[in-house]
């Protein structure tokens, strides 16, 4: 009994202390990125006290903000519920937490007999990632009720209704893999993927797409980011939180993000297969690292592009765009596998979602085109 | 605590309505609020997310400038004149100094003519690269155009700081010219600047015109029909972006625009997007009169022969200039002593901002903020 | 031994969430208890080697049904549980009866004639053989099941959305 | 009609341009043109020379203050405390009181010249209106004190600065107003020098018409008309 204990600790604990280091990385890395997009240089003041090294390039930066989110005062409001309004950051961190061990993340110091916790046994991880995630929707709920803020219930209850209505074509394009892999074994689907990533299919990487737009919309990130909507009068469900639970909040999301991206990694990048794998296994780890930071790149990248979508379009994009999209696909992958001759069904597949992509696009906003303008002299 | 509040206390409740009618909301965003262009306040009434009505409260900025302006003499109104948009200190000089010049007519000489031309169009390009930048800012796009925007405003602002001292108040005009010529290097360094700006020009509307978010997010949004808009008053890039053909540079043709080819454009659904168009379209036209301005510049005084003290007969006269925002006006009477009877401003963006309710009413709060954004207000000039 | 244990944890967190749900005069806290009984449910699934059934426990029940029943909450009037209204409890005693009768009855037999039911060892992989289970055998429930749902989806939209709202740009009384 | 996305990789494209290109354009003109460190002493190299220490150029003006010629402060003041320049002032910020020496006499000195920072608006009005070019604007800008009110009204003494620390802060702009002084000045002598020229021309002419008047008379004594004139 004691070695299943001390095996999960072996897992468990590193997972934990890894990921959250490398959320203080990310938001470093951010800050960096989106300081070069703008011009800027970005965090590159702070320096190790009592030492000589000046330029630190800022990589202190995210210690400094914790610090600060340790001494700020935690205020909560009078007449809010208090122990929803403790648990609510809690709720939000313990998802991710829980589904970054689904990942089939070889730790390089893993042995066989360590490999439980690993997506190997568990022949279903896909279906639990799904189950355990949506309890996230719960956590921004319990956040915008608990605060007892007229703004913060509304941001709370858009959030929600963001998440819900994004679950949909995030579960059905990652059933296409399942389809594809033939289960929801996480080790199983990166087997399937040995000879050929499922990215570099048709139907594979319009999946793709729909699933990392999902993850933005789950995630609240770049142009679906409704609730931080400071420009408009809700400021989102966590107004009422300061001090280190509004740190909390920030640290479940960026877990949120690494869970996610590393699913997209595992369904379509082929999870930690990359080249000299063979030579040293424990590489794969880096490459699954690497793989999922290129994924947050883009997400960074899209945040220092694009403006934010209103509610009512972010939900007809859902509705109406990504999940008949999803469904079409789902038939379009199905009517491949079954008929496993790549060379007629990858250019049909690829003309039909296409063309259904065009479709649906044209429909509903036919006319938001670029204007051309007359002079007068 | 009354009885009543501590019932109201404890029968709080978020609706008010029964079953699935929700209650009206009242909303004020208000005189701090991160996306209202300064201390402006909307009090706004929400039926779920769609505005119903929308009462603009401003003032907070009043700082009685006409009533001081006729305690002192005309000169010394000036330097409070950059303080009108402080975005477009150089144009509201030159205002001030056309309306003056009407009252005592002063020959201004032909470099002040070119310099003061020079500088207005360069603050048109200030006013128009800030107001995208923070139009793009409330519809989310979270600071990268704004700071494009800012990089490509510095530039101009050094200039204006190497010629009149100053980067924001330059209080740069004098009745009869300007104060001071421009230091030698700086038409070479002005040139380099037009040159660049087509540059960051390509780049934006790289950026954002064909933007999917961006089209989607102001197209139909906020839209002023022309009679609507002639009707209101409305003048500047936000009366062309509606259609109708009203550009003072080419109705009045004061100062020496007559001389310079430039075309006005004009929006055809006068939405929010037309708006953000034509201003990026009138920068381009603003560069074409850089340029000319810029090769034919001639030397000589930037002062005419004003007499030592400003003392205008009895009489009354109204100067106006298109101003990034539209049409600034100075009203001003002069009862024969040093100090003005009456001064009055005509403030463009406060004119513009009377639609503001029937353009919100029917669209959600988001696309209010967008709206507002568009009409591009300075609390500056919208106080006085 | 590990099993027992985890045992005893879960079903006495599913009690006194099932319990709490009933007791609390919140309902958001009611409801939010319930969300733990399903949970604390979902946990002795795993137990049972039922992952698939644990797995979809939690996507359902927790992620869905309970997220429902919060938004039906918000959108009702006066049940948020901040007044002092309260039914009164007047059959509680007949209610604690039946509680205590219907274990005893269900649970005597099998525990007064030998040993208590092991549960059978599952074969590894639920989700395949459910999949195909539903997909050969099942296959005609399987459809009535969709359309009976798809039917009250479209009948609870219809009956929700209610008189046509006249448009928002009228004024309308506070 | 453009798919949903096109516009939007387009401007994706202008954002990875403008972050690639900041590590790579060494010439930071276009790209990454904010200075790194620019505020430290010690800052590295590739920071401009112009504006190594400070953003301020050579034409900013912020706070008006006094010129005096020549080492001595209160000898070589330009001021004569005409207060043309405190009637002008926009916001009345100026304040001086003229000098008396022992006998009650004005001696073109202003005894008190306070201007109170907190309502300047470095407008430059004064400096235009002065005859004197007694008043010029410093470009410093770091005046900050903790008390609000003592502290940010500046004396004369305080004001008091050398014309060459002008011609450091302002050295196009000292040049063109010494200049016009020393041309003024020349003008001013010229003039002078021709106005004694017309006065002694006109002595002269009277003198030469006296001889005229007396020779004209009889000759009683002709041998004194040589020693008046």
């Amino acid at each position: 009994m004691t070695q299943t204990l001390l095996n999960l600790l072996a897992i468990a604990v590193p997972l934990a202390v890894g990921f959250a280091s490398l959320f203080a990385f990310t938001t470093w890395l951010e800050r960096k990125i989106l300081a070069r997009i703008q011009n800027r240089i970005g965090p590159n003041r702070i320096s190790l006290p009592f030492t000589r090294f000046r330029r630190l390039f800022g990589l202190i930066q995210p210690a400094a903000d914790g610090l600060k989110m340790l001494a700020k005062e935690d205020i909560v409001p009078r007449d809010a519920d208090k122990l929803l309004h403790l648990l609510a950051p809690i709720l939000s961190l313990v998802p991710p937490m829980m589904v970054l061990c689904l990942l089939p993340l070889e730790l390089p110091y893993a042995t066989a007999g360590m490999r439980a916790l690993q997506a190997a046994a568990l022949d279903n991880a896909v279906l639990l990632f799904f189950a355990i995630t949506s309890l996230n929707t719960l956590a921004v709920f319990m956040a915008g009720w608990a605060s007892r803020n007229k703004y913060s219930l509304l941001g709370g209850m858009r959030a929600v209704a963001q998440m819900v209505s994004y679950e949909i074509p995030l579960v059905l394009s990652a059933a296409v893999v399942i389809m594809a892999a033939g289960g929801m074994n996480a080790q199983a689907i990166v087997e399937a993927q040995r000879a050929q990533w499922f990215i570099f299919t048709p139907w594979g990487l319009a999946a793709f797409l729909i699933f990392f737009i999902a993850s933005l919309a789950e995630t609240n990130r770049s142009p679906f980011d409704l609730p931080e909507a400071e420009s408009e009068i809700i400021a989102g469900y966590f107004t009422e939180y300061s001090g280190f639970k509004f740190a909390l909040f920030f640290l479940g999301e960026y877990l949120a993000i690494f869970a996610v991206s590393g699913l997209a990694v595992t369904l379509f990048l082929g999870g930690g297969a990359g080249p000299w794998v063979a030579a040293y296994p424990a590489l794969s780890c880096v490459w699954f690292l690497a793989k999922i930071f290129a994924l947050i790149f883009v997400m960074i990248w899209l945040r220092g592009t694009l403006p934010r979508l209103r509610v009512d379009q972010l939900m007809g994009f859902a509705w109406k765009f990504l999940l008949p999209l999803s469904l079409l696909n789902l038939f379009v992958a199905a009517a491949a596998l079954k008929l496993a001759k790549p060379w007629l069904s990858w250019p049909v597949g690829a003309l039909v979602l296409y063309g259904a992509a065009v479709a649906l696009s044209r429909s509903h906003r036919a006319d938001a085109a670029p204007r051309t303008y007359s002079y007068a002299e | 605590m009354s009885a009543a509040a501590a019932t109201a206390a404890a029968s709080y409740s978020l609706v008010r309505q029964p079953a699935m009618e929700t209650g009206l909301l009242e909303v004020s965003m208000g005189p701090h609020h991160p996306s209202t262009h300064g201390v402006f306040r909307m009090d706004v009434r929400l039926d779920g997310e769609t505005v119903v009505a929308l009462k603009p409260v401003f003032g907070y900025l009043h700082r009685n400038h006409e009533k001081l302006a006729e305690g002192m003499s005309y000169l010394a109104s000036m330097p409070f004149t950059d303080r009108l948009d402080y975005f477009n200190s150089m144009t509201n000089n030159w205002a001030y100094a056309l309306a003056a010049e009407q009252l005592l007519p002063i020959e201004v000489p032909e470099r002040a003519q070119y310099l003061r031309v020079i500088m207005a169009e360069l603050t048109r390009l200030v006013n128009h690269t800030s107001l995208v930048g923070f139009f793009l800012n409330d519809l989310g796009a979270l600071g990268t155009p704004l700071l494009y925007a800012f990089r490509e405003r510095e530039r101009i602002l050094d200039l204006f700081e190497q010629a009149s001292g100053a980067r924001m108040m330059c209080n740069y005009f004098r009745f009869g010219g300007l104060r001071c010529d421009v230091p030698e290097g700086w038409l070479a360094r002005a040139r380099a600047v037009v040159d660049a700006f087509p540059r960051f020009l390509d780049e934006f509307e790289k950026l954002l015109c064909e933007n999917e978010i961006v089209l989607a997010r102001t197209q139909r949004v906020g839209v002023l029909s022309g009679a609507q808009a002639v009707n209101a008053g409305i003048t500047g890039p936000m009366l062309r972006a509606s259609g109708v053909n009203y550009d003072l540079r080419k109705v009045d043709r004061y100062g020496i625009y007559e001389r310079f080819a430039f075309r006005v454009p004009l929006g055809s659904a006068g939405d929010c997007y037309d708006r953000f168009m034509i201003r990026l379209l009138e920068m381009r036209e603003s560069l074409k009169i850089l340029d000319a301005a810029l090769r034919d510049i001639p030397t000589g005084p930037v002062m005419g022969n004003a007499p030592r003290v400003f003392k205008p007969a009895a009489s009354e006269t109204y100067g106006r200039v298109e101003s990034p925002k539209g049409e600034l006006g100075f009203y001003l009477i002069a009862d024969g002593t040093t100090k003005p009877y009456r001064y009055r401003v005509r403030p463009p963006s406060f004119i513009n901002l009377t639609v503001l309710e029937d353009l919100c009413v029917g669209h959600t709060i988001a696309d209010a903020v967008v709206i507002l954004g568009s009409v591009d207000i300075v609390l500056g000039e919208v106080d006085r | 031994m590990i099993e027992g244990v985890a045992f005893y944890i879960l079903s006495t967190v599913a009690v006194l969430g099932a319990l709490l749900a009933v007791s609390r005069r919140n309902l958001v806290h009611g409801v939010f208890a319930l969300l733990l009984f399903f949970a604390a449910l979902s946990g002795l699934f795993v137990m049972l080697m039922a992952d698939y059934v644990a797995a979809v426990q939690v996507l359902v029940y927790v992620g869905a049904v309970g997220i429902l029943q919060l938004f039906a909450i918000m959108l009702t009037e006066h049940v948020t549980g901040d007044d002092l209204r309260r039914l009164g409890a007047r059959g509680w005693f007949w209610g604690l009866m039946l509680a205590v009768a219907l274990p005893v009855v269900l649970l005597l037999p099998p525990l007064l004639n030998g040993e208590p039911p092991v549960p059978p060892a599952a074969p590894q992989s639920t989700a395949r053989q459910l999949g195909s289970q539903l997909m050969e055998h099942y296959v005609v429930p399987l459809e009535v099941l969709a359309l009976l749902l798809t039917g009250a989806l479209i009948g609870a939209v219809a009956v929700a959305h209610g008189p046509e709202k006249d448009p928002p740009g009228k004024d309308r009384p506070a | 009609m453009r798919l949903l996305g096109f516009g939007i990789l387009k401007g994706m494209a202008v954002t990875l341009e403008n972050f690639v290109r900041s590590y790579f354009d060494r010439d930071r003109r276009h790209h990454l043109f904010t200075k790194e460190y620019a505020w430290e002493p010690g800052a590295p190299a590739e920071v401009l020379p112009a504006r190594a220490d400070t953003t301020v150029t050579a034409h900013s003006r912020n706070f008006p203050i006094l010129l005096h010629d020549g080492a001595d402060p209160m000898g070589g003041i330009r001021c004569v405390a005409c207060q043309i320049c405190e009637r002008e002032c926009p916001p009345q910020c100026i304040y001086i009181e003229k000098d008396y020496d022992e006998q009650g006499k004005y001696i073109k000195r202003p005894a008190i010249f306070d201007i109170d920072l907190s309502v300047c608006m470095s407008c430059q009005i004064c400096v235009e209106v002065c005859p004197f070019d007694a008043i010029v604007m410093d470009s410093q800008f770091e005046l900050s004190t903790a008390n609000r009110f003592g502290g940010l009204l500046q004396h004369r003494d305080q004001l008091l600065k050398s014309n060459e620390y002008y011609h450091r802060i302002h050295p196009e702009e000292a040049r063109a107003r010494d200049d016009r002084m020393a041309q003024e000045k020349a003008e001013k002598e010229a003039k002078q020098a021709a106005a004694d020229a017309a006065k002694k021309k006109a002595a002269e002419a009277k003198a030469a018409a006296e001889i005229a008047a007396e020779k004209s008379k009889p000759e009683p004594s002709a041998p004194t008309a040589g020693g008046a004139a």
